[in-house]
């Protein structure tokens, strides 16, 4: 048993096995988010969730997965059909992906890159494509202006985005996220939130609005354009946009984690698990992602013009502002910043 | 930027109103009753005692336009509200099969979906109004003007395919 | 011959100049064009089934043009058929969140006809009920206008104060939306022992909650400051002009309240001042219909203090037969003026019942105002008409 | 950011939503629910027939000596409510005199056909298809030639009656 995992160790097989497990992480966890948001959403609306199927709901996501699936995914005459099955795709994409550079727990990450924040830059951009080819292949009214909107609204988000990660990467003088996670060990009082918090908002902010969800909701406001781009997509095809925009809010709310909570790190010293300090990973994620479902079922929706201006006129200047502060700071005080 | 309402005691302002009236037109019959002034006049003067009505006297609301299908004529009421407690009711008669009256849209705005709906459910057309369509009815295939008398709705009751 | 000038050809816009682009100059040499959408009659914020031929140049809309008719059920011509007792039911469903006010309407047109003096005591509960739809209908309205803004939580908490208030309605009247509790001549039955204690305590509830739910989750917040105000701002002038009224014409300015100007039922014996706001958008709509509501609690405490006693319902003979003439009501709903003008022959059956419902004449705004604003304000635009699709369709 | 307090303080709150099935709310005792007849007390006068503004009561009536006095009563042999038209007015109730038709508390009303909806009293089943026309005796009192409707009504009840038999 032992020769096989040593066997099982080597390159090509581990990197296999883990992209499969990661896989599985990430598709889970879009089924669980959509069961939990509806949940957190009948709670704040003085009512329950899904109660129906299972105990308290608990196997509501495993309905909707074999509603989806047999469901038929019908095309609309006039789209074109291969960008039309590609969207879905290549929104999905990124989730998993960014998923084998985040470390789990000490020494435990699937691709130690050591550009791992530009890695993840470039493959946000992928999902960006994705909506802008949902909606330009679906071929009708409604979704060309979900597309649109889309596109205006992703990729000018990522600025911000970018941006706010430059501060985490100067203290942590590194761009590999395990650096990262490792800069930030001892108490939570040298967590990267404290010094960076203006970064926080910003990447926080500019993570709702990549992820597409209210109060950046444009691409699929449903009160305006019914559901934007994703508005002739059904049964398999919908799943897979609907995964990929919890996919990726589960990713936003872990990176953020790991850039700013510490990722593994426990908050206190005596708390440290070992090899299992993933539970802290996944404590951390888990806040980050109620304050997603918390902000979606607060806030209503920007419009387009306001939703621009917000991001180049008000985050886009933060950030700068705040990335000279970090690098005046690192200059003068180099002791403290390492 | 506001809009000035008529001010003054309610008798007062229907007898005003009255006056107002009697001195521009001839009209067939005019009283006073409760708080509404009642005016039956020729459907051709109208638009002018309307535009009396708005300009001179400042009536600011037309409330609604009824058209009642009596037989062998159609029986027109403009309802005005002076939006403090007057209401001045001009009612008209016009003969014959093919009601036309003149559009008081220029005058009272509003007056347009009033007028798209009678035209609509009765028939009557307005000369010079902007965009005379149907309101409620599909526009083409459709060449009835369902709230006429001679409109009759059939009460048999449909089962087919449920039996 | 006249007849065919009369008759415009189909629903291809007929003889308007169509102001092609927002600002024609710059596009024309690129051969841009506005693009046709449709806000089709099914569509998750259109209050119901409406259709908008929008013309939009991007995001701006350059003409808007609703097509209505799609819940037209012909209220006046079924009134035509039945007797006069037998048309209440129908009025209820005209503008089904304010059924209480088309009942009354209705009601007021008919004792005009047949000119019979109603009970005080039927007035009071005439007035109470009225002041309790105008809540039921003001709670869920303000809802709406957040819903379509994108903010999924308040409706909710507009709904909970609306099923409250529902289970009184059910309690006195026997039905929770369809009443057919005001009756030609008084009301159907007196209110029962504990309904005034039970009315009193759930209307004192409704206010900490308003406060709570509605004016501390939507007032400062910054996006909603942001969507609504300046959206859909209109005159005194243009809205006079339109002919608006209710909530609509109110947060203009112009004070104008048909329970005051032209005082009807228990009103004279009841002080309430008139809601007004001075900015005329969608933000001003929404506070009148916040003030709206505190007034409606202030009625409702004054009516059950003084209730007076006396039988509910005159000496009204079952086969209503009113003399040959025509009778008028109208009632301030709270969607805006609601008039009735029946017109009756001598027999039991109406010749001719009028309806003037507030929300089609309040819909001009949608064609006046809508040009030059984004496409996402058309939800904001519709905030300030809150229409009712049964009200706009008769 | 205070909206967002006040949703969290929501979240911890105690839910008011009704489980509906498991859970039915006991209506007040004056709602309008599903219609029944008491036949045995059902003196066949038609007044229920005539007032229903949507003509969902339908009943034929015989002329039959019931409880052996000699004098042939009318007794209505069937009794026909279509639940699909009726509008849960509340009119045939008020105006029954001996108060045999009544409401009940069921509201849930449904059937794959709509003809199951016509639900039958008597002993005889009623067809709902016809439109029972209730008989008015229309009593010309305007000596004037009588308003179209009443001519349409009146001729409309001869189509009926002629359908029937």
């Amino acid at each position: 048993m032992g020769a096989l995992l040593e066997y099982l160790d080597q390159e090509p097989w581990r990197f296999l096995i883990s992209f499969g497990a990661i896989l599985f992480l990430s598709l889970n966890l879009a089924a669980i988010l959509t069961l939990a948001e509806r949940k957190v959403a009948g709670y704040i609306q003085l009512r329950h969730g899904p109660n129906r199927v299972g105990p308290r709901g608990l196997l509501q996501p495993a309905a909707d997965m074999v509603k989806l699936f047999t469901k038929e995914n019908l095309s609309p005459s006039g789209s074109d059909r291969w960008v039309f099955l590609a969207a879905p795709i290549a929104m999905f994409l990124p989730a998993p992906l960014i998923w084998l550079v985040v470390p789990f727990a000490p020494g435990v990450v699937v691709a130690d890159l050591n550009i791992a924040l530009l890695f993840f830059i470039s493959i946000t951009s992928i999902g960006a494509l994705g909506v802008i080819m949902a909606g330009y292949g679906s071929r009708s009214n409604f979704s060309l202006l979900g597309a649109l909107r889309g596109a205006g609204q992703l990729i000018s988000y990522e600025v911000p985005l970018i941006l706010s990660l430059l501060g985490v990467a100067i203290l942590a003088g590194s761009l590999s996220l395990v650096d990262v996670v490792n800069a930030q060990d001892g108490g939570f009082w040298n967590w990267y939130f404290l010094p960076q918090f203006p970064m926080l908002i910003a990447f926080f902010v500019a993570g709702i609005a990549e992820v597409k969800r209210i109060p950046f909701d444009l691409p699929e406001g449903e009160s305006e354009i019914v559901g934007g781009f994703m508005v002739e997509y059904s049964g398999m095809t919908w799943a897979m946009i609907q995964a990929s925009e919890f996919g990726l809010m589960g990713l936003m709310s872990a990176v953020s984690a790991t850039l700013f909570f510490g990722g593994w790190q426990p908050p206190l010293e005596f708390l440290d698990l070992g090899t299992f300090n993933w539970i802290w990973l996944g404590l951390k994620t888990a806040l980050l992602m109620f304050t997603f479902l918390w902000i979606r079922w607060t806030l209503p929706r920007l419009r387009m013009d306001q939703l621009m201006d917000f991001g180049w006129k008000v985050l886009v200047p933060l950030t700068i502002f705040w990335l000279f502060v970090t690098a005046g700071a690192v200059l003068a005080f180099p002791s403290i910043f390492g | 930027m506001g809009v000035t309402l008529p001010q003054g005691e309610l008798e007062g302002r229907l007898e005003r109103y009255l006056e107002g009236f009697r001195g521009r037109h001839g009209l067939e019959e005019a009283s006073v009753a409760g708080n509404a002034v009642r005016l039956v006049v020729e459907p051709g003067i109208v638009p002018a005692i309307l535009a009396t009505a708005r300009e001179s006297l400042g009536i600011m609301h037309l409330s609604y336009i009824t058209v009642v299908d009596r037989e062998g004529f159609y029986e027109l009421t403009y309802e005005l509200l002076d939006l403090r407690g007057g209401i001045v009711r001009v009612k008209t008669k016009i003969e014959g099969e093919e009601p036309v009256i003149d559009s008081v849209t220029g005058i009272y705005p509003t007056a347009n979906w009033h007028e798209r709906e009678a035209y609509d459910m009765f028939g009557v057309a307005f000369k010079g109004h902007p965009d005379l369509r149907r309101l409620y009815m599909w526009q083409d295939h459709f060449d009835h003007h369902p709230l006429l008398k001679s409109f009759e709705i059939n009460t048999k009751r449909t089962f087919e395919g449920l039996r | 011959m006249l007849r065919d000038e009369r008759r415009p050809e189909s629903a291809a816009l007929s003889g308007r100049e169509t102001g092609r682009l927002a600002n024609p100059d710059v596009r024309d040499e690129f051969g841009l064009e506005t693009i046709d959408m449709n806000m089709g009659p099914q569509h998750p914020s259109m209050h119901g089934l409406l259709r908008l031929i929008l013309e939009l140049d991007g995001e701006t809309i350059v003409r808007c043009d609703p097509i209505m008719g799609y819940l037209h059920r012909s209220k006046e011509k079924i009134s035509e058929n039945r007797t006069y007792p037998a048309v209440v039911p129908i009025t209820d469903r005209i503008d089904y969140l304010g059924n209480m006010h088309m009942e009354h309407g209705y009601c007021l047109a008919v004792e005009d006809l047949l000119d019979v003096e109603v009970p005080p005591r039927a007035d009071a509960i005439r007035v109470l009920m009225c002041e309790l739809m105008r809540l039921a209908s003001h709670t869920p309205s303000i809802g709406f206008l957040l819903l379509e803004l994108g903010a999924f939580t308040p409706i909710l908490y507009g709904f909970r104060e609306r099923e409250r208030i529902q289970d009184i309605f059910e309690a006195v009247t026997g039905a929770r939306m369809m009443f057919h509790y005001i009756r030609i001549g008084g009301v159907k039955a007196d209110l029962p022992e504990d309904m005034p204690e039970r009315i009193w305590e759930r209307v004192e509830s409704m206010e900490a909650n308003i406060q709570r739910d509605f004016v501390d989750l939507i007032e400062g917040n910054e996006i909603f400051v942001a969507r609504t105000r300046g959206v859909g701002k209109m005159t005194q002038e243009k809205a006079i002009e339109m002919g608006l009224t209710g909530p609509p014409l109110r947060c203009t300015g112009v004070d104008f309240d048909v329970r005051r100007d032209y005082p009807y039922g228990w009103y004279p014996n009841v002080e309430f001042d008139v809601v007004t706001d001075t900015e005329g958008d969608a933000e001003a709509s929404y506070r009148v219909r916040l003030g709206e509501i505190k007034q409606s609690v202030r009625i409702i405490k004054q009516v059950l203090e003084k209730l007076p006693e006396g039988e509910v319902m005159a000496d009204v003979s079952r086969r209503v037969r009113p003399p040959e003439g025509e009778g008028f009501g109208r009632v301030e709903s709270p969607r805006g003026e609601y008039a009735v003008h029946v017109v009756s022959d001598g027999s039991d059956i109406p010749y001719r019942v009028h309806y003037r419902t507030p929300c089609t004449v309040n819909m001009q705004l949608l064609q006046e105002i809508i040009p030059g604003h984004y496409l996402p304000d058309v939800m904001p635009i519709m905030g300030i008409v809150d229409p009712v699709s049964g009200s706009w369709d008769k | 950011m205070k909206g967002m307090v006040i949703t969290l303080k929501h979240l911890f709150e105690k839910k008011i939503t009704r489980q509906y099935p498991e859970y039915k709310r006991p209506l007040p005792e004056r709602s309008r629910g599903l219609l029944t007849v008491d036949m045995d007390r059902c003196i066949s006068c038609l007044q229920c027939m005539r007032v229903c503004p949507d003509h969902c009561i339908s009943i034929e009536m015989e002329k039959r000596d019931v409880d052996g006095s000699g004098k042939a009563r009318p007794y209505s042999v069937g009794f026909m409510i279509d639940d699909s038209r009726c509008l849960y007015c509340g009119m045939c109730v008020e105006v029954c005199p001996v108060n045999c038709i009544y409401h009940t508390e069921e509201y849930e009303v449904q059937a794959y056909d709509r003809l199951e909806l016509a639900r039958q009293f008597g002993e005889r089943p009623v067809d709902p298809t016809v439109d029972p026309k209730p008989a008015i005796k229309k009593k010309k009192k305007v000596a004037k030639k009588a308003p179209e409707t009443v001519d349409q009504r009146a001729e409309t009840v001869q189509r009926a009656v002629t359908e029937r038999d």
